[in-house]
């Protein structure tokens, strides 16, 4: 059967997040962007609205099983704020949920229940590196196995709350297959680096992380001794961008919409004129259109279809594009108005250009 | 909850026309696409006695049909799929040769005009002819040679005459898809848009059922075109062509207020054009498919999974070509899912159809380019599809006239505000 | 310096060929369309406008020298009028102008005058094959040296007026270099298919080649004995392609804007609707920046700059898809009108879409 | 004859400004980029000094200058081309940095506004500041808040007190570029348009030189930008601001003749589109020198001479890239190339400036995107030629503003019949 209802309890949690994509993070957006972070409460309270908590078996502490689509709604209303402060609240699930999809029993019994049952708590990972053709598949952090441990070597950036972090997932290559290692902060050769600035998502803590030779016991290769398959955690990476992408323009398409049917140029409404007015339409359409495709990537993934992954692969090409060009335009129909950053537009257009390059930064 | 399971029965469907897609259509589109007007009669034939052993009369979605489905849904518990089918048979059929699939006997848009606006003893009338024994067709006449999308300029008149009851048509029509099918080769009929009132523009357009045989009535053209070429495209004029009174689409009683007609009209849009979205769909399948199974045939497989940066510039057309193809694709879905549950669709009716009036462009033309001197030459059918594509984003709106409609809807605007 | 304005000869020259094109071609395309050719006056006439006869200098009986750059303007002008027909017409072109840019002095002597002092004669050229990525630097027909001769083995097609031709330029892969070779029509294992249908210039008449171990002595490699760099004559086959593309593109502009500006709809014309108006803007700026990409490109050829080989394929490029933007929304603007195969807009999508697979099909 | 060949002075001039942009500009780019409303007075103060040893004073497309040149000219029998130099200029400053570059001392937009629209006497009482000592700035006050590229719609008021023979204006003006640096860090000056007709419409529109100290003229707002943070962008009120009469620009008489003070301060756009599209192609070239440069870094180079099937798809988009860049640069050249021969050129400016918004966007967009995580940081300036690019499609007439002069311009419609 097809249908393209949300559940009513998935009607009730993107109510919940949107008030709170609005009320707190959209309100907040600008000045911590241009102040460089939002503050503590804020992320405290998006951490209680549940999502990551609702993904976690009450087995593991939490209250609910993993969906990929309610994440996906979950992801779009909450960007639908702001992207950074959804990407901060949901830092945690980059170490957790990894985990939860292919931690060994042990790492789910002991990582799990700590972040499920207690408050916001900077769990964070370490996956995308400084280089042109970053890849998750093929990375140039090496983890080498040695007198029964893992050594890891590289450089890694884009580190959300690196500083403080109480735990890393850190992605590496393992004889050309990409593992994930849970590495304690005290490490010797964990090294954080410099905070980082970056083209948009700047009320992120984000920072450089150097790997000089860390040392990691074999148990704390992520599934166990003997790795996991990681494709089913970068689909959930993939649908997290499409779905903020979605987001992100969402919000941008109905700022810009309503500019112009309020603003007033040679005697009639902008958005009376057929070249904006069209603009619009086709904003619209895109943004439904890649909405729809990551929906269905999100519910294949669910039901592990065999095409989930080139979907979701498919859903965030789309996505990224699309957020480009919405929230691109978005910026012109403003005009001037539009450049200036009293108006939220500039900054979705630089959060808008980050869906390819930020993979590794949001999962679901 | 949201889900997006193919249903059983349109699984079943599909089988079965694929292979007739496979069978019924591919060996002859050269043939029909190089002999224009020749008419596919073998598939007329056999689709006529497919629908009619399954009960199917007229293609158009039908009322009829989805309070049937709605009786066994009472039954089954099963929401209705009747227009979701419909899609998945014309994107199937379209893969196969959407010019030969616009020779669908049963009907299409005169019939579904019939559907959407007429009484119940209309319907019995009009559609019964659809479960005879031969095959008929029936087209909708709106377009005429001075105007295009715009309906209010129709000067086709339509005049009550008080003595015989009857209703005396006047005016030229063109672009008449399967016209000459309707009216010449088989019993069927034309619905044509004329005017009763010149002086109140829109509100004045109402539609009426010609039947072949009325006197007066004559196809005077078939046009010659880029693509579609197994489908006929009509000019037909009528010359004080009489109908009965009663051929007056809808009960008689919305004559006085004179906007409902239009609006009823209009409405027809709703359900037709994710259906015609659907059949660009369907050429862009078939181009993409056959793309991808050409490069295979030289050892080239798309993979995907890695970074733009790290595509080959084939890679990331075909990928780019596969995300507009399936995003088109769900606009369709959930255009016909909504007209299934019976919740107002004009945004997203437009949406889907004028996103595929475009992907079905951009995927035809870029397939043509992809494929050098071989997507060029005959030898292949990616250079016909590039024509039979582009109708998609002009027939039943052009990709204009649908944005308008996605525009005014989201900005709350009425066809005065927007122009 | 910089000027954008055609020399007074140049003028003379644009406005005859404007003339033929729009009396000529343009009158006789759509049949010639349908019928599949030109009368063979229409062709002769053309030919008589000299284009081709005024870029031989006179000691090979022509009656100036070659300009890429006039090439350009002449070959835009004439596509204005038809892109068959331009080929038709020019297609001896293709023979004569590689050996006047690369022949030896011998092979200019021997087939330059005969063909600038006749009439339009079918000497053709042998070029494009049956792979979706021909490439003129790596074809896959094979000249392989042999006892003091070549012998060439391959499958061409595309091969204007094959089944009359009076001398072949066959183009093949020698060592990995692509060289030309003249080829009589008699020639033992030349055989001459089927004539090919294609998506456009239906009316240019071109066959599919077989080439099975035909002999050519040395002395008939073009250039000579050593043979040649055959990039100039590359170099001239893109500026063709993109100067017609131009042509193309200007006549389905024309003919979109005149018919927008008669046609009315909802009360006003077509033009004045923002939509439609600005899909002309961009048409006719993206024509504008295309030609003048197409004129810096034959400049630098006809000054041999270093850069004129990038130039012309960029100009090639740009050209490719302009001229399906251009076509495709002219199509777009007659709306059902630009279907029928009444109007030539249709006939312009076909042919603005084989820009990018017909290079080798014109010189200039 | 059609020639591409770049003059001799121009490539001299182009030598020293690319020396000053590598030296000058881009060592101080990211400074000034997160240091919003500092000043670079080292470049300001080198390039005014440098202007003024050679004589050039004002920045703006000087007739004088253009008269000069033509003397010149008639001696050396060449033909003019002072626009093109200073396109030329403008796109290798920007190349350096845009922002800065629009700190520029001279006069920009103001000082182009006098030229074009100013009686000699005007030129002279206030062009001559430029050639002082200290940098002097001039600007352009045109939006109001309420208006954005409707000029019509300007409600600022210039009254004329009969009495004292002086204009009074009020309004408020937004968006004025380098307004701060012209009214309040030098001894400069901003042309403001007003209207001293409200009944009249566009007719009623004139421009007025208020000079810095002009009481009633207060700065209010510096904005905050996505890019080009290092020039200000001014909001300025005028409150009962006095200017002698003759700072009306143009000769008195024009003022019975209502509308052809509006024409005349259109006509300055002829001139300075082309120049603002000039910088938008400096960002474009430095964004595409830079992904050259970085993936060259890599050992990838572009193979050009394949076709489309064979390339990677990075190649592919460079190339594209390319295209984009040379295409859009020629149609500035031959704007100004136009502009040199005193040819109309209201089409090709605005050709030249909507190309020029559109590829500079695209460009550095993509540029951001190819380059991954490397392009996104601020470890490189390619995430900051993607803010400063921006502006290049709003500012002096926006994308869709050009767009609607260019079709004006191809169908011979007036404002009126295309709106």
């Amino acid at each position: 059967m097809y249908s393209f209802e949300p559940t009513d309890e998935q009607k009730m949690l993107i109510d919940a997040v949107n008030r709170y994509a609005l009320n707190d993070l959209r309100r907040k957006a600008h000045e911590a962007d241009e102040g460089y972070g939002f503050p503590q409460e804020i992320i405290d309270k998006g951490w209680q609205l549940g999502v990551l908590q609702g993904s976690i078996p009450e087995t593991y502490g939490g209250f609910g099983e993993h969906s990929a689509l309610t994440g996906v709604l979950a992801a779009e209303e909450m960007s639908y704020g702001d992207l950074a402060g959804t990407l901060a609240v949901l830092t945690p699930a980059l170490f957790a949920l990894p985990i939860l999809a292919c931690g060994s029993e042990e790492q789910k019994k002991t990582y799990l229940p700590p972040i499920a049952e207690g408050g916001w708590q900077p769990y964070t990972a370490a996956c995308i590196e400084p280089f042109f053709d970053f890849d998750l598949l093929e990375m140039r952090t090496i983890a080498e196995k040695k007198n029964g441990h893992y050594v890891l070597r590289g450089e890694k950036i884009y580190v959300p709350f690196a500083n403080e972090a109480r735990q890393f997932l850190v992605y590496a290559n393992l004889e050309g297959r990409t593992q994930g290692f849970i590495v304690d902060p005290n490490t010797p050769g964990l090294i954080v680096g410099e905070r980082q600035k970056t083209l948009g998502v700047n009320a992120l803590p984000i920072y450089k992380v150097s790997l000089e030779d860390v040392i990691v016991p074999a148990e704390r290769r992520l599934g166990g001794v003997n790795g996991c398959d990681l494709n089913p955690v970068f689909d959930l990476m993939r649908l997290a961008m499409a779905a903020m992408a979605v987001g992100v323009s969402r919000a941008a398409f109905e700022y810009s919409r309503d500019y112009a049917k309020e603003r007033e140029v040679f005697g009639v409404k902008v958005a009376q004129k057929q070249a904006i007015a069209f603009m619009l339409a086709e904003m619209a359409t895109e943004i439904e259109a890649i909405r729809l495709l990551t929906w269905e990537a999100a519910w294949m993934v669910d039901k592990k279809r065999e095409e989930a992954s080139k979907q979701a692969y498919l859903a965030h090409i789309g996505a990224v594009d699309m957020a480009m060009m919405v929230t691109d335009r978005a910026v012109q129909i403003l005009g001037g108005h539009g450049y200036i950053r009293e108006h939220p537009v500039e900054l979705w257009m630089r959060n808008g250009r980050g869906f390819a390059m930020l993979t590794g930064l949001g999962i679901i | 909850m949201i889900e997006f399971e193919m249903p059983k029965p349109i699984a079943q469907q599909r089988y079965v026309l694929q292979t007739i897609a496979e069978n019924m259509m591919r060996p002859v589109s050269r043939y029909f696409d190089e002999h224009e007007h020749e008419i596919p009669w073998d598939y007329i034939n056999f689709m006529h006695m497919a629908m009619r052993a399954t009960g199917a009369g007229s293609m158009a979605p039908s009322s009829e049909k989805k309070e049937g489905a709605e009786t066994e849904e009472k039954k089954e518990k099963r929401p209705p799929i009747g227009y979701q089918m419909l899609a998945f048979m014309l994107e199937m059929l379209s893969w196969g040769d959407v010019g030969i699939y616009l020779c669908t006997p049963g009907g299409g848009l005169g019939a579904a005009a019939v559907e959407a606006a007429g009484t119940p003893e209309q319907k019995q009338k009009f559609l019964a002819r659809f479960s005879e024994e031969k095959p008929v067709f029936a087209a909708m006449a709106m377009t005429e040679p001075h105007c295009g999308s715009d309906t209010s300029a129709i000067r086709t008149t339509a005049v009550l005459d008080r003595n015989t009851n009857e209703w005396v048509l006047n005016g030229e029509k063109i672009f008449v898809t399967a016209g000459h099918k309707a009216l010449v080769e088989s019993n069927g009929f034309v619905v044509v848009w004329a005017t009763i009132d010149p002086s109140a523009g829109r509100a004045g357009i109402r539609s009426f059922v010609v039947e072949a045989g009325t006197p007066g009535v004559k196809v005077t053209k078939l046009e010659h075109k880029m693509g579609i070429r197994a489908s006929d495209t009509a000019s037909i004029v009528l010359q004080d062509a009489r109908v009965p009174f009663e051929n007056l689409l809808g009960s008689p009683e919305i004559q006085p207020d004179t906007s409902k007609g239009f609006k009823g009209a209009m409405a027809t849009f709703d359900a037709t054009r994710p259906l015609v979205a659907a059949t660009g769909v369907g050429v862009a399948r078939a181009t993409l498919e056959l793309v991808k199974e050409l490069l295979a045939k030289q050892g080239i497989q798309i993979r995907y999974g890695l970074p733009r940066s790290k595509l080959t510039n084939i890679e990331r057309e075909i990928i780019d070509m596969e995300v507009m193809l399936r995003s088109a694709w769900l606009l369709v879905l959930k255009a016909v899912w909504m007209a299934d549950n019976r919740k107002p669709n004009p945004l997203e009716a437009s949406m889907a159809k004028l996103r595929a009036g475009d992907i079905v462009t951009k995927i035809t033309q870029r397939a043509v380019e992809l494929m050098g001197p071989i997507g060029y030459s005959r030898d292949y059918l990616l250079e016909k599809w590039f024509r039979d594509a582009k109708i998609t984003d002009i027939y039943e709106g052009t990709g204009q006239i649908n944005r308008l409609v996605v525009a005014r809807n989201i900005l709350g605007y009425s066809g005065r505000e927007l122009r």
